[in-house]
């Protein structure tokens, strides 16, 4: 499952980004898949009565498949309606099996109402803001008399400020008992074995972010496997287990089996 | 004005005209004074014994209708604004209203739409999670507050909209909200997640918020 | 321009006589809205050019002379202000409202959410000594009082919310208050520790900001 690309492949996005940006410029744009899945249907340009949701899942499918090719990070969410998507093409394309699964078509239809749904919820909020807004367009008295007419209790406290004074209060609380989360990080260990059962299959150089675990990419993690990962290096190296060249400041740093072959390993 | 002018129908006698008068006065001069809109109930405490508040409010309605300053009504309560019309000559240069994420103007129109609503139906129509500080930015501006806890295992919380929200976008009543008989009519009104696979934190509708709200962190 | 309706005295023309109501109303809405008196040549700024202002701001004075509400004209500038003679029947409870103490918001809440409660266990959920002042506070106002004595040595007085209490706050029952992972998740209770930068997997900094926070597993 490791997939790695032959060695040399200037893959470490030098070249890559303009696509890739674009890709996350669009996904900027959007609050989700569903919200995606709504721009894309849109350009269909029909009523979304009549959508094809076939022709909307073929559109999801090959966005992230170009994503994925640009190696971008996607939320989680983004890739379970992919995969949704593609069940409910094959529940599409093949014909319908008596079983107690609902059929495609009530999937696509199920979809279509969502869409729909979100399309009208859409419009409404554009509705509701292009009315005359108090404050904005429509303007309250603006030297009011306090008159007390409406305190019948002094104080003026609002439901807000009692929830806020409660969330702070346990927020304080929770502040007393430190809660550190895990912090996922590669370790060097970890990176080591990695590397060692790796380089048995290396013929010759390879970039060292050839070597990095899929689907880590970006964060912290990322940063993290690279820093142990190279860090593995150097400890190989010091081994004798492997060789690293590099060829530049700031150029990509290749990894290959060491030549002379004493395979002692710890000497440490 | 008061006193027996001695022509045109006079029912009433000229104390209760006097009456009038003041009760009149007195409205508009409560309703002036306040910047938030008074309900019928803390006005009429404020007049004569007896006064019918209600018509009374109607009469000065009218009066006000063709002015710069009208009295309206929203939600429970009455309230003089700026005419709608004089907005573009009234606008304030700076835009006030600090930018409201499409994240929250959504949420906002799917809970006055739904309404109540819970938080696990609004991402199932959304077909994403609620992010932190958009419930809070909304109830922060005092448009929307917690309603009844549903009655389904977890009992979750749901949301519904306040008055001010009423005042704000200047509804009389929420069947005010624009487009909504016809929403309702096409079903797009109905706020039940629909698919497995979309809206990961919609399908835990029946589950207490508690989960979903744990992994939020 | 438009119809010769050809009767009563026009000495203006239809245009002239629109446009000049519309100034009024325009005046009415800019005293209106204005937080402090505006001086005419602010007011003229705002005004079809050439515009009287002083004859119109005369004409509104007269206008709203016998009504609730006057227009007066003070050093600064000109404002609306309700009718003198009213005051004694606009001013009924002369009580400043204040701001509740921090203290008693928190007291107040704490009482809500863990009643039955008793003082030394409001002490103890807080850390800190509640003053004597901050129950009667509470109290007074009708939002608090006393339950039942726990069974414990001492018989200690527990602490619970009256109706008026639901009232206020605009709840029909207790359970209707958010629980803390309605607030977490609103944002009202974001108790994440100011260090983490990182941490949680979840940081990926090449999504867009919106995402991750609404994906955020």
């Amino acid at each position: 499952m490791v997939g790695r690309k032959p060695p040399d492949h200037k893959d470490e996005g030098a070249e890559a980004v303009s696509p890739a940006e674009q890709l996350v410029l669009v996904l900027d744009g959007f609050e989700g898949p569903l919200d995606m899945l709504l721009a894309l249907g849109r350009e269909q340009k029909v009523d979304l009565t009549k959508i094809s949701i076939l022709q909307l899942a073929d559109q999801y499918l090959a966005f992230i498949a170009e994503a994925r090719k640009v190696r971008l990070e996607l939320a989680a969410d983004y890739l379970v309606m992919a995969a949704w998507l593609a069940y409910l093409k094959s529940r599409l394309l093949i014909p319908e099996v008596e079983d107690e699964e609902p059929s495609g078509e009530d999937m696509a239809a199920a979809l279509a109402f969502q869409l729909q749904r979100l399309e009208a919820m859409k419009g409404a909020a554009a509705q509701l803001f292009a009315r005359p807004q108090l404050g904005v367009d429509r303007f309250a008295r603006g030297a009011p008399e306090d008159l007390d007419i409406l305190r019948k209790s002094v104080f003026q406290v609002t439901l807000y400020d009692l929830l806020k004074a409660y969330g702070e209060h346990k927020k304080r609380q929770e502040g007393g008992v430190l809660h550190i989360e895990p912090v996922r990080l590669y370790s060097l260990e970890d990176a080591v074995r990695r590397l060692s059962e790796l380089l048995g299959r290396m013929p010759d150089w390879a970039t060292l972010s050839s070597f990095l675990p899929d689907g880590v990419r970006g964060g912290l993690l990322t940063r993290s496997a690279l820093a142990a990962h190279f860090a593995a290096t150097l400890e190989l190296a010091k081994a004798g287990r492997v060789e690293l060249r590099q060829d530049g400041a700031f150029s990509p740093i290749y990894v290959r089996r060491a030549s002379r072959r004493h395979e002692q390993g710890d000497e440490e | 004005m008061s006193g027996p002018d001695g022509m045109i129908q006079e029912i009433d006698n000229p104390e209760e005209v006097e009456q009038r008068l003041r009760d009149l006065r007195l409205l508009e001069a409560l309703l002036f004074a306040s910047a938030d809109p008074l309900d019928e109930e803390t006005l009429g405490r404020r007049l004569t014994r007896g006064a019918d508040v209600r018509a009374l409010l109607e009469e000065l309605r009218v009066h006000y209708a063709a002015r710069g300053v009208n009295l309206i009504r929203t939600g429970a309560g009455w309230s003089f604004r700026t005419a709608v019309d004089l907005a573009p000559l009234l606008r304030q240069e700076e835009e006030v209203s600090k930018k409201l994420s499409r994240a929250a103007i959504e949420t906002l129109a799917i809970i006055a739409y739904h309404q109540p609503v819970t938080r696990a139906e609004i991402e199932a129509i959304r077909g994403v999670a609620t992010s932190k500080g958009t419930l809070d930015i909304l109830m922060e501006n005092g448009w929307i507050r917690p309603g009844r806890r549903r009655e389904t295992p977890g009992r979750p919380l749901t949301w519904i909209t306040t008055d001010h929200f009423l005042d704000h976008f200047g509804l009389e009543t929420l069947r005010d909200l624009p487009g909504v008989e016809d929403l309702r009519a096409a079903g797009l009104l109905d706020s039940r997640p629909v698919l497995l696979g979309i809206g990961g934190a919609g399908l835990e509708d029946a589950e207490p918020s508690e989960n979903t709200d744990d992994s939020d962190t």
